[in-house]
């Protein structure tokens, strides 16, 4: 099974890189940029086919480790 | 007390304001706050801001002297280095913000005391971390150890500022609420130092460096609160810190301070916009008038009481001269920074903010500052602890080199190179002595001197004897800086205590503060500038007082920097100050014995000073090849990080072969290495000095050995050294 | 002897690569800000070590689209001798000037402390001083990553500069700090006028600081 | 305008972080992990509604700065 997590930056909470990627984008020539943020995407390959307790499983990995949910959202899909 | 005021009163008591706090804004308003006026009160008027329980006390620190050309009061201390070279520094505590947000919280710690430090015209040349954490084995204890070491490295590291050295401890009295605490050091010229009072009726107020956005609203109000279970719920609150944008917040300032341009400057620190404008205009006796529509915003839909609390990072409030702002507006626009004029200088002495053309607040700057709470709190001060004997029954069979192992290998006594491999310390290619000496040295950039760093308190011997531990903190630093070859100058503390309104957390902090107070006046070492944490508590359980303190020393020739480690084989090393084998309090006893016991060591402040002095007396005659103060842990571990920092070994055949001898921390001492055939001056000098020595061994080889007793090769000892910080966080 | 120093936003090893290259050649090399569009004739260009641009993206992909990169290219295609040190490593190998990828160390730790490194090849101008030397490293992504294919090409065409070994010159894993494949340290483009490497040879110029070995590196272009 | 844009690493490229994460797991007692890669994801937000005018701004983007060519992989998205 593959599970996909997407890792992202709470809304209020600044993004130094998302700033200056987009920055660095619009001296490159690209317009129209409103904004950028940058969060974290993570693929892990899990053994078993039972979708539901890997859900709650990676959930579980995103709570304890994967995510800081101080500043962090996450969210989990699996293939 | 029944509530008698139109403002709701949980909405008061969530501002951390007591009753009789929000009666006297009504008395002094004439009317009740609107909601942004109290949330800048409540800023203003919480413990961190307004040290409303500390300031009584901290008064009686000796501040003056010499070389001191700043004291408290300014963002960080000045000290005169000669040349017309100043230092500028300061310690600053990120506790709360760290516990919640370990990472973060750290780097924003960093972030915000370097700006202390450049605001003053200062370049950064050094930051240290006196970082306090619970037992090992407490559940959070590696996550916030771990977190918090890449928090401040990653912030120093990027923006290129040497983290030189610090300090840290494990305590289950921090299990709740560690302690992180930065402390930043600057070289500038004595004649271009910058102040914060604005001056000068209509001259413009600039806001430049980062957006503003939600971030940390009521971070300070948090960092004055004692924290329970829920205090997770207050994460949402925590910044994040941006080190690239600071850099070359950095730079812009450095760059405009060349120019007659800035007035005065303030860093928004702790309460952001708040604290800054009102901070500038309290100096300097003036009023401000700020057009909130025009402060830089991240987010959208801003309120004015979120822009006054917002404490994003990497900002600064300026005033300019007259004319100025186009040129100034040039330059940090070339380092890509926000730039703004968002209000001016008046004469109403009062704080205005507009936004969209309608009054949000206008509250006298001397209502919240001059008339902000000031607390002379209940104390009670605690019997110290009696003397300790020790049971020879409980020295079962093990040999000194076994009882040696045991406590190099402990958590608070093993190397800390986990830590300082984590930061850049050589970056700006001036670190003379990098971490694992004393203190560290850093070369003032272009000349032939350096200074002398070190963090130091020993929070078991404020908890049993506060009185004598405030002592001890200030003179472990001063013993540091005197064994690296460093005159020392002056500190910079970092205050961190418990809940100040319990009469015997006041106790500690009353005697802490007597401590200090006695021993920077007898060693002519004063306080510069400081800062306090209070509220240092879960449930109801305080942290042991721990009034850390950095000091700096100056070395006028960098030839005669002394590191720690032993430099030849063949030399001799000696005892300087008397070891009687004091082991209350000890790392001996808590270490091996598991006991925490006994009275805290008392200091003869005058035999201090004596034997400091004889010290630099023998490296000014180079006569002292290496030199090591006896700190915790006593005599043999003292010799043992001589050799482990060095390879050579020692061979200890001195009579005396008790565990009083050997880990005993009585103090004013110091171990030397000095060549055989300076014996004969080195006793005479003692002599002429009034100070005793006393013969300790031979360096040789590469094992470390008391003569007839046990032994151990340097390679075995160095493995069980290193091993914990490793293995822990794994 | 003229050299240039390019500085970036964030760049923080700009002053200490000045300060060594006065020491050693005794003339002061010029900065030159990233806005810039052309370098002077010049002995040697270097892009010094620190965080530009925060190390935000990835290290060293923001400073490599810098209007001053293109005149670096074509400086460097043109022979001009070119130094990337630490970041400014990783900038040249963002520009393709060098093979390969920096990635994270296999600590997921920064590292500071010192090391040694042995050259490999020895025809170079930076290479030519055939001596192992200590020097600090300080760095997250140093550890040097290529396909077999570009390893088998850079190792044929004798382009790898250093490896990282331990005092008396022993390559080992031991003494790899960061998990670089083959422990390489530093590279040379085909051409072997383009240098890039991960240790600080700048802050390794005087004895005061722990180690003079950087001399080696800087010194078969500077006199 | 949202832009999703993922950059993963090539297949035969060493995964540091990946595989750290995945003892990390190991020892948090997550079982049966075969793999774990870490990527980063990119969310922009463009002006404008004509998706084939950004999807092909979007993979200069890529070309040019986001994505490590040597090394990573990126594939991009419009919602
Ligand atoms: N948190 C830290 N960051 C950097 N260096 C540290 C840290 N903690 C300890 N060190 C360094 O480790 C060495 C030993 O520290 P410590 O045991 O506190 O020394 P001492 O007892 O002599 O004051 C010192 O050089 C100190 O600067
Ligand atoms: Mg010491």
């Amino acid at each position: 099974m593959l599970a996909k997590i997407h890792i992202t930056l709470k809304k209020d909470v600044l993004d130094p890189q998302g700033k200056v990627i987009a920055n660095s984008l619009s001296d490159l020539g690209f317009d129209g940029i409103q904004s950028v943020r940058q969060g974290k995407y993570i693929e892990i390959i899990l053994n078993g086919d039972d979708k539901n307790a890997a859900t709650t499983k990676l959930n579980q990995m995103c709570e304890k480790l994967l995510a800081n949910l101080v500043i962090e959202d996450y969210s989990v899909e699996i293939d | 007390m029944t509530w008698e005021h139109k403002t709701d009163q949980s909405l008061v008591e969530s501002h951390g304001l007591k009753h009789d706090e929000f009666d006297s804004i009504v008395q002094g308003l004439g009317r009740e706050p609107n909601f942004t006026e109290l949330g800048i009160f409540s800023a203003m008027w919480n413990e961190h801001c307004s040290y409303k329980s500390s300031k009584f006390w901290l008064k009686k620190l000796p501040t003056t002297g010499d070389r001191v050309v700043q004291g408290p009061g300014e963002n960080a201390g000045v000290i005169d280095i000669d040349d017309g070279d100043v230092a500028v520094f300061k310690m600053e505590s990120h506790n709360h913000p760290s516990y919640i947000e370990p990472y973060q919280g750290a780097a924003t710690g960093v972030g915000g005391i370097l700006r202390d430090i450049f605001t003053m015209g200062a370049r950064p040349v050094a930051n240290l971390n006196a970082l306090r954490f619970g037992e090992p084995n407490h559940p959070k204890t590696k996550h916030l150890l771990s977190g918090v070491v890449e928090g401040i490295g990653g912030y120093g590291n990027c923006i290129g500022i040497p983290t030189v050295g610090g300090e840290v401890n494990f305590h289950p009295s921090y299990n709740g609420n560690i302690l992180v605490n930065a402390m930043t050091v600057g070289i500038a010229k004595k004649d271009k130092i910058f102040y914060s009072a604005a001056a000068g009726i209509g001259n413009p107020v600039v806001y430049v460096g980062s957006k503003t956005g939600r971030d940390g609203i009521h971070g300070a109000t948090m960092a004055s609160a004692e924290f329970d279970d829920d205090s997770e719920d207050k994460k949402p609150t925590v910044q994040v810190g941006d080190p690239f944008t600071e850099k070359l917040l950095l730079e812009a300032c450095l760059e405009l301070m060349k120019e007659q341009a800035i007035i005065a400057i303030q860093d928004m620190g702790a309460a952001g916009l708040t604290s800054s404008s009102i901070e500038m205009a309290s100096k300097g006796n003036v009023g401000l008038e700020i057009d909130l529509t025009k402060v830089p915003m991240r987010a959208s839909n801003m309120t004015a009481y979120e822009l006054m609390l917002s404490e994003s990072q990497e900002r600064m409030l300026m005033v300019l001269e007259p004319g100025k702002e186009e040129m100034a507006r040039n330059i940090f626009k070339k380092w890509d920074l926000e730039f703004e004029v968002i209000g001016k200088v008046t004469d109403t002495k009062n704080l205005v903010l507009n936004m969209h053309g309608k009054e949000e607040a206008c509250i006298p700057i001397n209502i919240l500052v001059e008339d902000a709470p000031e607390y002379q709190r209940d104390y009670t001060v605690r019997e110290p602890a009696g003397e300790y004997q020790i049971d020879p029954n409980t020295l079962n069979s093990k040999t000194i080199i076994d009882d040696l192992v045991i406590m190099l290998s402990h958590p608070n006594l093993c190397s800390r190179r986990w830590i300082w491999e984590q930061y850049d310390h050589m970056v700006m290619a001036d670190t003379l002595v990098r971490p694992g000496s004393d203190a560290a040295v850093v070369r003032v950039h272009g000349t032939n001197k350096a200074i002398a760093i070190s963090t130091d308190c020993s929070p078991t011997y404020c908890k049993h004897n506060s009185f004598e531990g405030g002592k001890h903190a200030v003179v472990e630093t001063w013993r540091n800086l005197v064994a690296s070859g460093a005159l020392p100058i002056a500190i910079t503390d970092c205050m961190n205590f418990g809940n100040p309104e319990k009469p015997e957390i006041m106790g500690e902090f009353v005697e802490c503060i007597r401590g200090m107070t006695e021993a920077c006046t007898i060693l002519n070492y004063p306080v510069v500038s400081g800062n306090v944490s209070l509220y240092n508590e879960t449930n109801g359980e305080g942290i042991y007082p721990t009034p850390a303190i950095g000091g700096v020393g100056l070395i006028k020739d960098i030839s005669k920097t002394k590191t720690i480690a032993f430099k030849q084989n063949n030399s001799l090393v000696y005892a300087v100050g008397e070891t009687k084998g004091h082991l209350g309090n000890s790392q001996y006893l808590s270490i091996v014995q598991h006991k925490e016991l006994g009275s805290t060591p008392v200091i003869d402040l005058n035999k201090e000073l004596k034997n400091g002095k004889f010290i630099l007396e023998l490296v000014n005659q180079d006569l002292a090849l290496s030199a090591h103060d006896i700190g915790e842990g006593g005599l043999l571990v003292a010799a043992a990080e001589m050799s482990l920092s060095s390879g050579i070994g020692i061979t200890i055949d001195c009579a005396i072969k008790s565990h009083e001898f050997f880990f005993g921390e009585d103090q004013g001492r110091y171990l030397i290495e000095i060549d055989i055939q300076n014996d004969d001056t080195l006793k005479k000098l003692s002599a002429d000095h009034g100070v005793v020595v006393e013969y300790i061994g031979q360096t040789k080889d590469a094992v470390i050995e008391i003569k007839e007793n046990s032994k151990i090769s340097i390679e075995e000892l160095k493995n069980n050294h290193e091993k914990w910080f490793p293995d822990f966080t794994k | 002897m003229k050299s240039h120093v390019i500085v970036f936003p964030g760049s923080n090893c700009d002053r200490d690569v000045a300060v060594a290259i006065e020491r050693i050649s005794g003339s002061a090399p010029e900065m030159i800000w990233h806005k810039n569009t052309s370098i002077a004739e010049s002995d040697l260009i270097v892009v010094p070590g620190g965080f530009s641009y925060g190390d935000y993206l990835r290290c060293g992909a923001i400073a490599s689209t810098s209007p001053i990169i293109n005149e670096v290219v074509k400086k460097a295609k043109a022979g001009v001798p070119v130094i990337g040190i630490c970041n400014g490593f990783q900038i040249l190998i963002e520009t393709s000037l060098l093979d390969g990828a920096l990635i994270r160390n296999n600590s997921l730790s920064f590292i500071c402390k010192d090391i040694y490194i042995k050259p490999e090849n020895t025809s170079s101008i930076f290479t030519k001083n055939n001596v192992v030397a200590k020097m600090p490293i300080a760095h997250n992504e140093g550890n040097y990553f290529a396909t077999s294919d570009t390893i088998k090409k850079i190792n044929d065409n004798d382009q790898v500069a250093f490896r990282y070994c331990d005092a008396n010159g022993l390559i080992n894993e031991g003494s790899n700090p960061n998990g670089s494949i083959d422990n390489i340290a530093g590279i040379l483009n085909d051409n072997k006028n383009v240098l890039g490497l991960m240790p600080h040879p700048e802050r390794a110029v005087e004895l005061g600081l722990g180690s003079d070995d950087g001399k080696y590196i800087f010194e078969g272009v500077l006199k």
